[in-house]
């Protein structure tokens, strides 16, 4: 187990280094030059020139990639060539907001997936299932934007229930939250509905009733523990797709999240804030797949790790 | 219908009344059980016999109130204590499963939940049925574990199903089914997928739990050496119809039924094989010298040894033209990996000659070469079939692969292989394997092992999950084979009778060597190795008072730890020759 | 079967007939949108907004109403089919494709090819997938086809990751090894045997994938690195105007709809047929 | 009459960037900036009138070479400390160092001394001289009109040495200046806090206690959120959306303050780019626009333009007609330049709206004529990389980077933008058009830095411009107005909401109700 998690940790670390690689790289060949936007429209040329040497955006790829690097190792994400700011300041004042988003929406996201997953597979073939997994059809096809702004209309400005934007409370998070779950809950609902019903038909589930469990039990206790294995692995590979959708919500509902800082940066092609935005995004992917990992052995015992 | 006479001292436990089971509507409708009844009383054993997809599991469901939502139950009924359980609402039903009924199912591998601990599992039984809770809970279950003779019992409380041989997940079944000291216990085919020395304990524990408890138990089963050794009573089916209800001895003394009679002669027994013919001396198609084969396993720690499984150590044998090899053993000794690495389906130390040539390491156009000329059918049909293709793609197959003849060519290849396997019939080419039973299966997967014209046929248990009567169609059909084109063959199974039956020759495996090899009825008849003896003391023998004490059997006979550090020398295995080509090994 | 019988068969579910309907319509209208769209998609009416510049609602003149530009919501939505449809098969498509095609390397054939192929995966997966878009589609000039060409690259890796993990759990049912005995290559055992298995699959991802492709090209469009305008498409329709969706509702309603319908279409034909080429599902619930 | 006290919330969907007076160049920090700092110079609220600031008064040298400015006493940093002419060279000099990457240091570059420090051979500016505590004289190379705009901006604002050394880069976050703001609280990305001075030399004003901007507000949700009341100026002003619904909606009539800005909107006309570099092909395309069709796609938030300066500057020629709206005579001047059937050609535009939407409406205009405009819709960086490499963009269309001017002078429509210093490899002369002649009548009029003679400058600036739209460099689209909207009890001036040069609102003398 030991020896497996330091595997995967120094993996997660070539990872990491390759995203940086490759960012920097597709950002060195993006057709704009950051200099002339820091100088502006009246900067002479010189001034420009100049900026653009103190940045170190007259070196080679290759030079300026090691700067970044050999940065790096010292936890130096440089600073934001807009914001004149260190990155990692303005990445650290905004990643427990998204953190905290991104916790509650794959939380809300699991929790309506798999209790509609559940409710399809057990009325599976009926209309209910039907209506459920059309609704999961809608969620996963609506614009993140469209779908915020009208829960925001909706809940917020015509039923009050919450307040208008805004960081703080939990009554803040709400319906961001619930906006994101419901959003992405498709796939999962999708997921579980087939996995459960795959589970519904083996034999240990006879078993159970056998036993003279109850009906809830046996779905709970039994079907559903198994139905979910598949989908551990799945919110890792979900994460990825779920920070893009992280952006737009982050800024219909004001959230102070990474999401807002990396769609400024890219509009503004602030390439230090994209790395570090892109870098940590990374770690939350590469982490969420080491946890995932580690997580199905947890909840099912065949798999072990010292034999994968 | 009338009551057995030694019947009606006792209280009736359970009766079945004109139970029908039908499924499907209209012109579809099928009744897979008709009119069946019956009555156990309590410590009585009823057995239901009848072979595959005669509607035993049915019947057994539709007493436990668990039969799909598909089937329907146009009469009969079902008295419990007087209640009849086919009115009972689901919620009282609950109350009875497990509590009042209990029941094993026939796949002790699939049937506990594989996240769940052992322990956890039996204590949710106790605790729906509120009859202990806490420490008093534990204590009872630690007690059941006991009595079903499961060593170390409070390691297996914590540990998961996959942690366990699948003799000891019956055993974990029958202590749960057992667990609320249920009046009636129903077994569907306990001991089917286990071997002989596993059933021989598992009968013995079903034996001792009834005698202790009162318990009455319908066991379902299609081997008669098990009804011998169980029933009090029998009910015999065939295709949804009671052919027969007798108590256990007029059944056996004088069959009434057609049915029963052809039953029971289709029952291979052992020591009834006639003699062997004398056989000339023949050419070896296949010679395994030194063969080791070992599973990798990953490291725990860095600082721990790299360990392996010794699956087989240093197993040496021949097998002659138009011969046939039985290799018996029980489970995990190393059968199957043997036969793979005869199929170069791993990777193995030591050399294998299929007809003298070296097929150690062989790639590509010679590997395929090869493959013409040896072989396998596998242990279970089902695994063994792409369940997406049709049976004249899956039999066909071999013939495309290797590039022999053209597609009408194939296709009437194809159909003769199936007409000589006993699958004449026009449709079966366009079906799929879903929609064969089990012996059907198996005889399309000796029908592709067949395509080829091999010398040599591999066969892994091909007819364990068989029934007696399909059995034996399946067994003279491969001696037909055999003949027809002196064929060899490995026959790999747990079925002493059957390996009596077919084999000219035995060897017996234990934890990977070969113990004992010779010919049939120096190893069957003059066993030499302790361990043989012990494997033929566990064969039910399906006759009247031939009652076997498997007392002995009960404690574990216990086979050495495979796990070994990597690389670790075997000392090779010592055999002592008893009688000419009969070897026995020397124990160190 | 033939591929008719498959297609009558097909038919006889009412809601698989509908969307069979659904997806011969709008393709239909793609192919042959220029007879069929009633005004040029990129014609802003002088009379298509009102004096003040606000779009029209559906009207008479312009059934779905008229965009922020007075153009014709209508033929925009037929036009725009033909993007939508490029960008929902052909690039979701081409993921699907590069994503099986390495996921099932990866986990049958194995090898070093097999753990370059994971490993390049799990670096792809780092990265978060919209702005790996942006910056691909930033790079390269954006057209049509490199815009497909970039959801793509962007969208074939969880479909590789998920397919790899199936692959496994296939490749080491007994059937498999089975095929080994007999003989057959490895090119045989994957595409007779390993394919068929991981259609379901695969089936799922492509149509959900369809949707998320044409709004992940919405996406791109609004970011400016998507198809450039004016060439319509459902989904930058829908961007372009979103904001605009509690004062010109229809601007955002139709295609939306639209994007619903269409993939809810393939998914609901996409069960149907994984249905009927499954034999193993035959006669079972 | 107006009232004192109140908090007030103003909200913007952008992080702030930086504070740094020296840096900060945005639409959105600017009148920030101006709150915390003050410079030499400043301009009357609301107006584009200049008056003195920090300087109580200054003197321009016979030779109009010379500025020597008298500061006033008594004046005090946020950190307690009295501002001195110190300082003001100190700050000076901070902003034309080239170590401190500000983009407007060039326009120091009229000082005497200023090449050598931005060639960065020395950290002083010659130019700048400390005469005693409160006076200071600054040196110019050549008599300059528009040297007192230049000391009004931010970039000219005053800093305390010891405040900058301590925070060094970080400076921008930690703001000390003399304004009539102080900094109290910065939650990155979240909001910042601005505290009234007490200290502040001006009596009376600021008028608010507090005014707290919440960052990363969707506009359309800050709006809704102005309808409640709990917001109290939307600082991104109302999205196209809504602007309809808000113009149109009595309840706001009140609360919509709309003026006029800086701005020209314009399309470039790449001169050096063939068929481009045909002048009658640049003025077919001139009159191929429909620019009122343009401005109602903007729903009517501009006035049509004819020329560069916009209305509002000195030097706008009333009288001035420009190209008319003539399909026709578009044709037949392409025609006549030899492209009876048009060309293909690309146009670029930055990616968010309204611009593509504009760039759409040309495009339809151009293919009206026959012209073929494939539109190349980029992000902002993009754009303006591709107009400074002379042969890569040959029609911008300037929205959303377009000249708002730092400060309200007719010169500072021109250099950048017009004249040969831009049109340089990474310039903003996207037109790449030079006109020697024209720059050299410029400089002319920049040398009147009499105040008599301003009226005569600006005509001659005027005449530049006019002169310039001979050449048809550009296709001057529309002159865009500003709308502001600010909650029920915010009083004040209207003009303050949109300041001219405090943009976008003018903090300091709004007031709550
Ligand atoms: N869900 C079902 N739908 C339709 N037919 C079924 C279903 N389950 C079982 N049957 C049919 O009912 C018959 C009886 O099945 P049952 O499982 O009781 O047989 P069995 O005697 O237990 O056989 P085995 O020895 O193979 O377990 C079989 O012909 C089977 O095909
Ligand atoms: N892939 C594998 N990896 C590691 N160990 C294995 C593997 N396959 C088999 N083994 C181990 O090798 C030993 C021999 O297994 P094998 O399958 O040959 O037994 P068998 O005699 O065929 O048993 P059965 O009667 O249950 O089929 C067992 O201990 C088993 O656990
Ligand atoms: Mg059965
Ligand atoms: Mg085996
Ligand atoms: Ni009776």
């Amino acid at each position: 187990m030991a020896v497996y998690i330091l595997r995967r940790l120094a993996y997660a670390v070539l990872i990491l280094l390759g995203v940086s690689f490759i960012t920097y790289l597709l950002l060195y060949l993006i057709p704009a030059d950051p200099a002339r936007q820091l100088a502006g429209r009246s900067a002479t040329p010189e001034t420009v020139a100049n900026i653009r040497a103190q940045l170190g955006l007259d070196l080679p790829f290759y030079q300026q990639y090691f700067r970044y690097l050999w940065d790096l190792l010292q936890g130096d994400l440089g600073r934001s060539y807009i914001q004149r700011t260190e990155v990692s300041a303005l990445i650290g004042s905004r990643l427990v907001a998204s953190s905290e988003l991104l916790v509650w929406g794959i939380g809300f996201e699991l929790l309506i997936g798999i209790s509609l997953g559940v409710l399809a597979a057990l009325k599976r073939n009926t209309a209910v299932d039907r209506a459920l997994m059309t609704l999961s059809f809608v969620g996963v096809s609506s614009p993140h934007f469209i779908a915020s702004m009208l829960f925001l209309y909706l809940f917020a400005v015509n039923l009050d229930w919450f307040p208008l934007g805004g960081y703080g409370t939990v009554h803040h998070i709400l319906l961001p939250a619930l906006t994101l779950g419901l959003l992405g809950s498709g796939w999962y609902s999708r997921m579980v509905r087939s996995s459960m019903i795959e589970v519904l038909q083996q034999d240990f589930i006879r078993t159970a009733r056998s036993k003279g469990l109850t009906r809830a039990r046996v779905i709970f206790r039994h079907v559903l523990p198994n139905a979910i294995i598949p989908v551990i692995p799945m919110v890792a590979i979900d994460i990825g797709i779920f920070i893009g959708g992280l952006v737009v919500v982050e800024s219909v509902f004001g959230w102070p999240g990474l999401g807002q800082l990396a769609w400024q940066a890219i509009q503004r092609v602030d390439i230090p804030v994209i790395v570090g935005v892109t870098m940590i995004s990374a770690v939350f992917i590469v982490f969420a797949n080491l946890l995932a990992d580690l997580l199905v052995p947890l909840v099912d015992p065949r798999i072990n790790l010292d034999k994968t | 219908m009338t009551v057995p006479a030694s019947a009606n001292v006792r209280q009736t436990l359970l009766s079945v009344e004109n139970l029908s089971i039908e499924f499907g509507q209209g012109p579809s409708r099928k009744r897979v059980v008709d009119d069946l009844s019956f009555h156990i009383q309590p410590g009585e054993t009823l057995c239901i016999a009848g072979e595959s997809g005669s509607g035993k599991s049915l019947s057994a469901l539709a007493i436990m109130g668990l039969l799909p939502k598909m089937a329907r139950l146009p009469s009969g009924a079902i008295l419990y204590d007087n209640q009849d359980l086919l009115s009972q609402s689901e919620r009282e039903m609950q109350a009875i499963r497990g509590q009042r009924i209990g029941m094993i199912f026939q796949e002790p591998m699939t049937s506990l939940n594989p996240i769940m601990r052992i322990g956890d599992q039996m204590m949710e039984t106790l605790k729906r049925h509120r009859i202990a809770t806490g420490e008093a809970a534990w204590q009872r279950i630690r007690a059941m574990l006991d009595a079903v003779k499961i060593p170390k019992v409070s390691e297996r409380l914590r540990q998961y199903p996959h942690e366990l041989s699948g003799g000891l997940r019956q055993r974990v079944m029958i202590a749960m089914a057992m667990l609320c000291s249920p009046r009636i216990l129903i077994a569907d085919e306990p001991t089917t997928a286990l071997d002989v020395t596993i059933q021989a304990q598992i009968l013995e524990l079903i034996r001792e739990l009834q005698q202790e408890y009162d318990t009455g138990v319908l066991m379902i089963t299609h081997d008669m050496g098990v009804v011998a050794e169980m029933a009090d009573d029998v009910v015999v089916m065939n295709r949804g119809l009671v052919e027969e209800t007798a108590p256990i001895r007029t059944l056996f003394s004088s069959p009434a039924a057609d049915y029963t009679r052809k039953l029971l002669a289709a029952v291979p027994r052992l020591g009834t094989a006639p003699p062997l013919e004398e056989r000339p001396e023949k050419p070896a198609v296949l010679e395994v010298e030194a063969l080791n084969v070992r599973y990798p396993m990953r490291k725990k720690s860095l600082f721990e040894p790299a360990t392996e499984v010794h699956a087989v150590n240093d197993v040496n044998f021949e097998l002659y033209e138009g011969e046939t090899l039985g290799l018996v053993g029980e489970s995990g000794c190393g059968k199957s990996t043997t036969g793979r690495a005869l199929m170069s389906m791993l990777n193995f130390e030591g050399s294998i000659k299929v007809r003298g040539r070296d097929i150690r390491g062989l790639k590509g156009s010679a590997l395929k070469a090869v493959r013409q000329d040896i072989q396998m059918v596998f242990q279970d049909p089902f695994a063994a079939l792409n369940p997406r293709k049709t049976i004249a793609e899956l039999v066909g197959e071999p013939l495309l692969i290797h590039g022999r003849g053209s597609a009408e060519e194939r296709t009437a290849q194809v159909a003769e292989l199936l007409g000589k396997v006993g699958l004449p019939e026009a449709d079966v080419m366009t079906r799929y394997p879903h929609q064969f039973s089990g012996g059907q299966r198996q005889r399309i997967c000796i029908a592709r092992s067949l395509a080829l014209n091999p010398q040599i046929i591999v066969a892994d248990e091909p007819v364990s999950a068989l029934d007696v009567s399909v059995q034996s169609q399946v067994l003279d059909l491969m001696e037909d084979l055999q003949r027809q084109y002196n064929l060899s063959y490995l026959f790999i199974s747990h079925d002493m009778a059957v390996v009596e039956r077919l084999c000219h020759r035995v060897a017996v495996m234990f934890g990977g060597r070969i113990v004992e090899i010779g010919t049939r009825d120096q190893v069957l008849h003059n066993p030499q190795h302790p361990y043989t003896k012990r494997l033929l003391s566990a064969v039910p023998i399906p006759a009247l008072d031939s009652k076997r004490d498997f007392r002995s059997l009960l404690a574990d006979s216990q086979a050495p730890d495979p796990i070994r550090p990597k690389g670790q020398a075997i000392a090779p295995s010592q055999y002592d020759e008893v009688a000419r080509g009969h070897w026995v090994a020397i124990e160190a | 079967m033939s591929g008719f019988d498959l297609i009558k068969r097909l038919f006889r579910h009412k809601s698989v007939a509908f969307s069979l309907i659904v997806i011969l319509v709008v393709v239909a209208a793609a192919l042959m949108a220029s007879w069929i769209a009633p005004y040029d998609p990129n014609k802003q009416f002088y009379d298509g907004l009102t004096m003040e510049g606000a779009p029209l609602p559906p009207n008479s003149r312009f059934l779905l109403g008229t965009d922020l530009l007075g153009r014709d919501l209508l033929s925009r939505l037929i036009y725009g089919a033909q993007t939508s449809l490029i960008i929902g098969i052909a690039a979701n498509g081409i993921a699907i494709l590069i994503g099986t095609l390495v996921g099932v390397t990866a986990g049958f054939v194995r090898g070093w090819v097999g753990n370059l192929l994971m490993r390049l995966t799990d670096l792809m997966m780092a990265f978060p997938a919209l702005l790996l878009a942006i910056a691909l589609a930033a790079i390269l000039e954006p057209s049509l086809w490199i815009v497909a060409l970039v959801i793509a690259m962007v969208n074939w890796v969880q479909v590789a990751r998920v397919i790899y993990s199936e692959t496994i759990a296939i490749a080491s049912r007994e059937f498999i090894a089975v095929e080994r005995t007999l003989g057959a290559s490895t090119l045989r055992i994957l595409f007779s045997h390993l394919l068929p298995h991981l259609l379901p699959t695969i089936m799922v991802w492509a149509t959900l994938g369809i949707s998320t492709t044409v709004l992940l090209e919405a996406t791109l469009s609004f970011l400016g690195v998507g198809v450039q305008p004016p060439t319509p498409s459902w989904g930058n329709i829908i961007f372009e105007s979103q904001t605009y969706f509690t004062s010109a509702f229809w601007l955002v309603l139709f295609p939306g709809v639209l994007i619903v319908l269409l993939s809810l279409s393939f998914n609901l034909v996409g069960d149907a047929l994984r249905d009927e080429l499954d034999p193993s599902l035959k006669g079972r619930d | 009459e107006p009232n004192k006290g109140g908090d007030i919330i103003v909200t913007y969907q952008n992080d702030v960037a930086t504070l740094d007076p020296a840096i900060g160049y945005d639409w959105q920090n600017w009148s920030m900036i101006k709150s915390l700092f003050d410079g030499l110079m400043d301009y009357d609220p609301g107006t584009t009138d200049l008056r003195t600031d920090l300087a109580e008064s200054y003197l321009l040298s016979e030779d109009g070479k010379t500025y020597t400015f008298k500061l006033r006493k008594g004046v005090t940093f946020h950190n307690g400390r009295e501002m001195t002419a110190e300082d003001v060279k100190y700050s000076l000099e901070r902003t034309a160092n080239p170590d401190t990457k500000s983009p407007g240091a060039g326009f120091f570059s009229p000082i005497v001394g200023y090449d050598a420090v931005a060639a960065g051979e020395t950290t002083e500016l010659a130019g700048v001289t400390v005469i005693d505590d409160y006076t200071v004289a600054i040196e110019l190379t050549a008599p300059n009109a528009t040297f007192l705009h230049v000391m009004g901006l931010n970039f000219a604002s005053v800093v305390p040495k010891e405040a900058v050394e301590e925070y060094g880069e970080d400076f921008g976050k930690h703001p000390v200046g003399t304004g009539a703001y102080e900094l109290a609280d910065w939650t990155l990305g979240q909001k910042l806090t601005f505290e009234k001075n007490d200290d502040y030399f001006r009596d009376g004003v600021p008028y608010v206690d507090t005014i707290t901007f919440e960052i990363g507000q969707e506009p359309l949700v800050a709006l809704q959120r102005l309808e409640r009341d709990e917001v109290d100026i939307a600082g991104d002003g109302i999205p196209p959306a809504k602007f309809l619904q808000f113009k149109n909606d009595p309840r706001f009539q009140d609360l919509m303050v709309t003026g006029n800005q800086l701005h020209t909107g314009y399309l470039t006309l790449n001169v050096t780019m063939p068929p481009l570099d045909d002048l009658k092909v640049r003025q077919a395309i001139n009159m191929a626009i429909n620019k009122d069709r343009i401005v109602r796609i903007i729903n009517g938030r501009a006035t049509p333009a004819n020329q560069p300066l916009p209305p509002a500057m000195p030097g706008y020629d009333e009288d001035y007609e420009g190209f008319s709206f003539d399909p026709e005579a578009a044709r037949s001047l392409l025609a006549e330049a030899g492209y009876p059937d048009g060309f293909e050609t690309e146009l670029f535009v930055m990616n968010t709206d309204p611009q593509p939407r504009i760039a759409q409406a040309m495009q339809q205009d151009l293919a009206n004529i026959g012209i073929t405009a494939n539109i190349r819709s980029l992000a902002q960086a993009n754009v303006i990389a591709a107009g400074g490499v002379k042969d890569q963009a040959p029609m911008i269309w300037s929205g959303g980077m377009a000249w708002i001017a730092d400060f309200p002078d007719p010169s500072n429509f021109w250099g950048p933008i017009l004249g040969c210093d831009g049109a340089v490899p990474g310039g903003w002369n996207w037109a790449w058009y030079c006109n020697e002649e024209l720059d050299a009548l410029g400089a002319k009029a920049d040398a009147m830095a009499d105040p008599d003679r301003q009226e005569e400058r600006a005509e001659l600036w005027g005449s530049v411009f006019t002169q310039a739209m001979d050449d048809a460099p550009w296709v001057p689209i529309f002159n865009e107005q500003r709308v502001t909207v600010h909650s029920k009890r915010m009083g004040g001036d209207d003009a303050l909401y949109v300041d001219p040069v405090h943009v976008p609102v003018n903090y300091d003398y709004i007031w709550v109700k």
